[in-house]
């Protein structure tokens, strides 16, 4: 890529205290965006999707490693340019009846930061802004919404003013946290052809965290995915790569294990069968890769012994944390997992 | 009796929740059978109804709730056929769990946080006259054996000690300690993980065939019914607006909502897909539109939609239908949806 | 001429209320609003009535709001126009916008009544704490301070006896000086009411203060004031007060409420760190900082508004609690004697040996009886500030 | 975990205990009207003393003296205070104040104590019966008397007591109820005495019933209800079990939980939240003395008992601690939040 990233995270690590231990919940996270690119984080709870999110956001600071703004790490903006870096970065947090005060009616909540960031001279400008900016999300005719509360509001609704209220100071990536599992899916998809759309007109980079792998693959159609475990990336491309051409168990696992709405194909789906059905506690991470002790392909003395890194392996166009892959070793099912899958 | 192996016959039911605006009509005027053996897919979006419906089944809706109408009627395993609806307390009590058991949604506090495991099964077992301890012990070891739990270890656990993927499927051993007739899941794969529902989902399947109950269970996601279900219907603002086995309805939808939840699924299988979300909003249920309560947002309603109230109607002998545009709807199914 | 606080409870407060109800009234009457006008004239006319300007300016701009909010209806915002941007015109002038303002502030006052209003036992408190008010304000109107002592030689003119009960002419009967205890009991709220509520404002503050800092500063500041609290609140807070009032006279009612105040902020401190940790985590608030909104929008516009009723009825709560405090301390004869106070009758009642005097059942009952209305309504009255202050309840407006 | 979690909350407790006597101690002597001063003048006063005589014999009464520094008698303070020697009583000279502490204490355990465990029962009782018919005529009646119960001070109920029932009714007598025991009966275990006690500790502990068991009642209430609520009872009832081992094991158990800390911190304040009832009833337990104390300027007995009370509060409050990780296994585990 000749442009600079918009946002990248160089060897990431953040560690939670929970009583007096340390919990890892991301290790050595590198990712880079582009302007106007579309990333999803796919991953099963725990696995450090929404920390990253945050991180981005800068809503959370790293506890090792760098991110860097277009070029310069984040604590290296001051004054000025530190406001405009964090207007730029804006999150859609996943629960769309915690995400709006509901002490506030819609049109207080968009003109607080169009306000207090100046955003517009005036209060005809003020309203005429508040007005595009909900038609943006599709909320039209607006006055059936400005007035309102939240409450007063259905899920999909409010999660565009969400949405809305991101756009007013006019950011330069979103991070969408599960912005849509907690609405219904007959309007899903209309809110996730809203954030096409918007990437589009507004030139914004989205990242989209999502743990849902069927909607990861439709939203990021021609755009690269990200697959975390246990608090690194294991695999990151174009999604059709990705989910087409898997190349990290973990990620094959995933996709085999998704049941499909589509009952023939779903009912003659090859399942994977893993070693342990257990996740392992973020205080007791395996050594080597995290996701040998589960994994059909281990190889003894390899997956467990060196932390993988992502790198290219023959035969596939993404990047991947898998040693047999990236060391040309290739994957061959280890003799133990034809037997019976291990009690729980 | 028509059919000698009918389980549950629900015909007519509706449930209102009395609210401070007036009646709010959650579940309307539902009829179904369930046979031996069969699963039952209930789908639908969040306030269609399919909660109340089942909780309805068990006699367990909240005390705000009527059943101005409709009949229930069960089938034990010796032939008799008992009125739900109109069973003395006594006799619901020993109903309930033996004959047909629910698994709650496991994710959410269904068991009792300051309890050990065992006692919940043993509490179950004296309730039922299950005789000594021994026996229930050895019961539930044996079905968490089943469902891939080990043993020993939940048994004696406390609830907070277990992941949501093991509670759920100590739930479904609980539910089964009894032996019921039929099963009751409440979202069961709602909330855990990718892989926690795939095993959830192989555990299911794995003792329904073992033990051969009946299952009726509820989600909102269109994959898991498509995997697991005989017969799905779905369920549209208390309604039951389409039936029928589970090729016909993911194949051949004859129903304009059933129709747009498929078109909203996304795919993994598939390439670059077209999706379409159905417009608007799921309707008020105090005060609901006039005619098909689905008019307001179909593409194929009619003028005729927002006056008559379409009946549920045969397609064929297991497919029933309750649509006026019934012909537009395949015809355009036909089109978009490939076998 | 005093016209503030002065002018209340006297004619001038009366014409003061009067002219601020003009404006208002006229509009009204203007737009055939007949209800609203009724209550415009009743409220600004309390308003002068029993705070002068101040009370009377208030209720001038409250019932304004009141009453341009009926008139405002129909007005056409541009927000529902269904026409394309560039077609819809959204420039306003300042008088549209104060206007538009007014008639906001006068829906939330409607939604307050409305929410006062429904709930019954919350009304009944708000009630008896108006009852309270008009009496300590517009009682000294009609009754006259008897504090003089009356003895056997020269009884109060119309007794009959020192202890007399209630009759015609004194309805709350003598007490041991032959003084008439109604007129006692409508001057000794006063300065009971007032320190206690003092010190529930400044525990309040206090609390709120140090409760958000806590919560937002965290670290270090936050470890030594929970430190502190933990301490305070290890200490019985009465037994303390009993012991201090051995060591200190407490001889001025502010430092009395001070005291009170430095004694009963952790229990509410508490609460509020807690609140804004929650609150902290709220997505809400996340995107506010997202949004690099700063710290006072932070406290004022997201933690605060989803707090106040929490704060208020804590407030209440607090008010209460000096209360007894200072009755009880009254009562033991901690704090210098000083009539008229409701309390100082209760103690007098103790120290007189009039408890078992079965006449003197009035001097003593009738200020138990205050005190026990007194905290009963402020009770009731929280039932009411949890609908006033949720926005969910403000539908319909 | 679970062990250092209950050290962790009984050194915390004892580190309060030490700052409170600390407090204490400093208060008392660095006061203005510094007491010292003030028993110093009294003694010139009654006794024609000259300053240096009354000064020693000052210093001999309050168990230190006033001359040293400050620093030094709060070390010889402390020292005695380990070995369980809290001075003398000022006023009644020479008597030590651990024994009149151990001689009213009972008082006041007693009837607080009875008053608690009542109040406590009840409330439970009525309030999840209440949550259980919620919306009856007996949980409306029943709300409503608790709120006006919990809105009156409980010094103004035995005011009422004494009042209405005693002196307007004559239901009682003045001298059967008023004090700790009557004066014709002889201490010890014999019938009569027992009585007696009862009889006087009736009207007390009735207050404190009144006074509390409406805060109790409207707590246990919204605590049940929300039990009532969890999925699992209705898990529960599903499972078609009994009705009364929902309501025990089920219901109960969790909805107690929440009451159960505060019952505990409630028992610390046994000792010392009583000053003002006692004194009404003339009850001689230790909040009556405490007053007493400070009537007569007693410094050293105002000391003792302000002691023994916090270190009751700080106890119930370990004790608090401790049995909330006992009930819930969730703390018990875990330790942490």
């Amino acid at each position: 890529m000749s442009e600079q990233p918009l946002i990248e995270l160089r060897h990431v690590y953040r560690t939670f205290k929970q009583g007096r231990q340390l919990i890892p919940v991301l290790q050595d996270v590198n990712l880079t965006i582009a302007p106007n690119e579309i990333v999803c984080l796919v991953g099963e709870s725990g696995c450090g999707k929404t920390t990253t999110g945050k991180i981005i956001a800068g809503l959370l600071p790293q506890s090792e490693g760098e991110v860097l703004f277009q070029g310069r790490p984040l604590e290296s903006y001051r004054g000025k340019e530190r406001a405009a870096m964090r207007r730029a970065l804006q999150i859609v947090h996943q629960d769309p009846f915690a995400s709006l005060n509901p002490a506030h009616t819609i049109g207080q909540i968009l003109s607080f930061p169009l306000k207090h960031h100046k955003m517009v001279s005036g209060r005809a400008e003020l309203r005429r802004r508040i007005w595009e900016l909900l038609t943006l999300v599709d909320l039209t005719p607006p006055g059936d919404v400005v007035n309102k509360y939240p409450h007063q509001l259905s899920g999909g609704q409010r999660q565009r003013v969400s949405i809305a209220r991101a756009l007013t100071v006019q950011p330069k990536l979103i991070v969408a946290d599960e912005a849509v599992s907690m609405v219904d899916m007959s309007i899903r998809v209309s809110l996730l052809q809203m954030l096409h759309d918007l990437r589009d007109k507004l030139n914004v980079a989205i990242i989209f965290i999502t743990h849902d792998l069927a909607l990861a693959k439709y939203f990021a159609w021609g755009e690269r995915i990200a697959v975390m475990y246990l608090g690194r990336v294991v695999e990151i491309g174009p999604t059709e790569q990705v989910i087409g051409n898997s190349a990290h168990p973990y990620t094959r696992a995933l996709i085999s294990a998704v049941p499909e709405a589509d009952p023939i194909r779903t009912r003659s789906k090859q399942r994977m069968k893993l070693r342990s059905e257990d996740i392992p506690k973020l205080t007791e991470i395996p050594s080597g890769c995290a996701f040998h002790p589960r994994c059909p392909f281990f190889v003894p003395g390899v997956c467990d012994a060196r932390v993988p890194t992502l790198g290219a392996a023959e035969g596939y166009a993404q990047q991947v944390a898998c040693p047999p892959l990236t060391e040309g070793l290739g994957l061959r099912e280890y003799e133990a997992a034809a037997e019976a899958p291990v009690a729980g | 009796m028509a059919q000698n192996d009918v389980v549950m016959s629900v015909r007519d039911l509706s449930v209102n929740y009395l609210t401070e605006r007036g009646p709010l009509q959650a579940v309307n005027r539902i009829s179904f059978e369930l046979h031996q053996g069969e699963t039952l897919a209930l789908m639908g979006e969040s306030g269609c109804g399919k909660s109340t419906l089942v909780m309805a089944l068990m006699r367990l809706l909240p005390s705000n709730a009527r059943v101005p109408n409709g009949e229930i009627h069960y089938t034990t395993r010796d032939g008799r056929v008992i009125d739900v609806l109109k069973m003395s307390k006594g006799k619901l009590r020993a109903f309930r769990w033996s004959e047909c058991a629910m698994v709650f949604q496991g994710a959410l506090n269904a068991l009792n946080p300051v309890i050990r495991v065992r006692d919940m099964f043993y509490d179950t077992g004296r309730a039922h006259g299950m005789g000594s301890k021994d026996a229930v012990r050895e019961r539930a070891l044996e079905l968490f054996r089943l469902v891939r739990l080990d043993p020993e270890r939940v048994f004696n656990a406390y609830p907070h000690e277990l992941s949501g993927g093991m509670r759920q499927r100590v739930l479904i051993a609980l539910g089964l300690l009894l032996d019921p007739q039929v099963v009751i899941l409440d979202e069961p794969t709602t909330a855990v993980d990718i892989l926690t529902q795939r095993t959830i989902i192989d555990v299911l399947m794995a003792i329904r065939d073992k033990l051969g109950f009946s299952i009726i269970f509820i989600s909102h996601d269109l994959a898991v019914a498509a995997e697991m279900a005989d017969t799905v219907a779905t369920m549209y603002a208390g309604e039951i607006v389409e039936i029928g086995p589970v090729n016909e309805m993911f194949y051949r939808p004859h129903h304009g909502y059933t129709l747009g939840l498929l078109e909203a699924i996304p795919s993994l299988a598939a390439e670059a897909e077209e999706l379409v979300s159905i417009p608007g909003s799921p309707p008020d249920l105090i005060e609901p539109p006039p005619g098909c309560k689905f008019h307001e947002r179909c593409p194929f309603a009619v003028e005729r939609c927002s006056r008559e109230v379409p009946p549920l109607v045969d397609v064929d002998e297991t497919h029933r239908v309750a649509c006026f545009e019934a012909d537009r709807v395949i015809a355009k199914a036909r089109e978009t949806i490939q076998a | 001429m005093n016209l503030g606080f002065g002018a209340a409870a006297t004619l001038t407060g009366l014409l003061i209320g009067v002219l601020c109800s003009l404006p208002p009234l006229g509009l009204a009457l203007k737009h055939r609003l007949y209800r609203p006008a009724l209550l415009t004239l009743a409220a600004c006319a309390l308003g002068g009535f029993s705070a002068g300007l101040w009370g009377g300016a208030l209720m001038l701009v409250l019932m304004s709001g009141v009453v341009i909010s009926y008139a405002y209806v129909d007005r056409e915002d541009p927000f529902t126009s269904r026409a394309s941007i560039d077609e819809v015109d959204f420039s306003e002038s300042n008088w549209e916008f104060s206007l538009r303002k007014m008639a906001a502030l006068g829906r939330t006052v409607r939604a307050s009544a409305h929410a006062l209003v429904r709930n019954k036992a919350g009304f009944l408190g708000f009630l008896g704490l108006v009852f309270f008010f008009v009496m300590i304000v517009f009682g000294p109107l009609f009754i006259e301070y008897d504090g003089q002592p009356h003895y056997y030689d020269r009884l109060k003119p119309g007794a009959k006896t020192l202890f007399q009960g209630p009759s015609k002419e004194f309805p709350l009967g003598l007490d041991w000086q032959g003084r008439d205890v109604l007129s006692h009991i409508v001057y000794g709220g006063k300065n009971l009411i007032r320190t206690s509520v003092e010190a529930g404002l400044m525990t309040t503050v206090i609390a709120v203060v140090l409760g958000s800092m806590a919560g937002l500063l965290g670290g270090v500041v936050d470890q030594a004031l929970s430190a502190l609290s933990n301490f305070i609140l290890t200490i019985p807070t009465f037994p303390l007060l009993v012991v201090l009032a051995g060591i200190i006279t407490f001889d001025n009612h502010t430092y009395l409420a001070l005291l009170f105040a430095a004694l009963y902020w952790p229990t509410l401190m508490r609460a509020v760190r807690a609140q804004v940790f929650s609150l902290r985590e709220r997505d809400y608030v996340q995107a506010a900082v997202a949004l690099d909104l700063g710290l006072p929008h932070l406290i004022f516009r997201e933690v605060l508004p989803n707090m106040i009723s929490y704060i208020v009825v804590n407030m209440i709560f607090t008010i209460r609690g000096a209360m007894y405090a200072l009755v009880g301390l009254v009562f033991l004869g901690m704090v210098p004697v000083q009539e008229p106070d409701w309390a100082v009758m209760i103690y007098i009642g103790r120290t007189r040996q009039v408890i078992f005097n079965a006449r003197a059942a009035s001097m003593l009952l009738s200020p138990i009886i205050a005190i026990a209305l007194f905290q009963l309504s402020l009770v009731l009255f929280t039932r009411s500030l949890e609908e006033i202050f949720n926005p969910r309840l403000r539908r319909g407006l | 975990m679970w062990r250092s979690y209950a050290f962790r909350v009984t050194v915390q407790g004892l580190l309060t205990l030490w700052a409170v006597t600390t407090f204490t101690f400093v208060m008392i002597r660095k006061m203005p009207g510094n007491p010292v001063e003030v028993v110093i003048d009294q003694l010139i006063d009654r006794q024609q003393l000259s300053y240096e005589e009354a000064r020693q014999q000052a210093a001999g009464l309050f168990d230190f003296d006033p001359g040293q520094p400050l620093i030094e008698q709060y070390a010889d303070y402390m020292n005695k205070l380990l070995h369980g020697d809290m001075g003398k009583s000022i006023s009644s000279a020479g008597t030590p104040v651990a024994n009149q502490i151990k001689r009213y204490l009972p008082w006041t355990l007693f009837s607080v104590g009875s008053g608690l465990i009542i109040s406590f029962t009840l409330g439970v009782l009525l309030g999840m019966a209440m949550a259980y018919w919620r919306g009856s005529v007996f949980d409306n009646v029943l709300t409503a008397a608790a709120s006006l119960m919990y809105g009156i001070p409980d010094f103004i109920i035995a005011l009422l007591l004494l009042l209405v029932a005693g002196v307007q009714l004559k239901l009682f007598s003045m001298e059967d109820v008023l004090g700790g025991v009557g004066q014709d009966v002889h201490a010890g275990l014999n019938l009569p005495y027992l009585k007696s006690v009862v009889q006087h500790a009736a009207l007390p502990v009735i207050t404190y019933v009144w006074g509390t068991v409406g805060g109790w009642i409207l707590t246990m209430k919204s605590s049940t209800i929300s039990t009532l609520g969890e999925d699992y009872i209705m898990v529960a009832k599903a499972r078609g079990l009994p009705e009364r081992r929902i309501l025990t094991a089920y219901v109960g158990r969790n909805a107690m939980l929440p009451l159960v800390t505060r019952l505990a911190i409630s028992i610390g304040f046994v000792v010392g939240g009583s000053v003002i009832i006692e004194f009404i009833f003339q009850y001689p337990g230790l909040g009556r003395q405490l007053a007493m104390a400070i009537g007569t300027r007693d410094y050293t007995t105002m000391q003792g008992i302000f002691l023994v009370i916090a270190s009751a509060v700080v106890f119930s409050n370990i004790l608090a601690d401790l049995l909330f990780g006992m009930l819930d296994p969730r703390v018990r585990v875990g330790g942490e939040e």
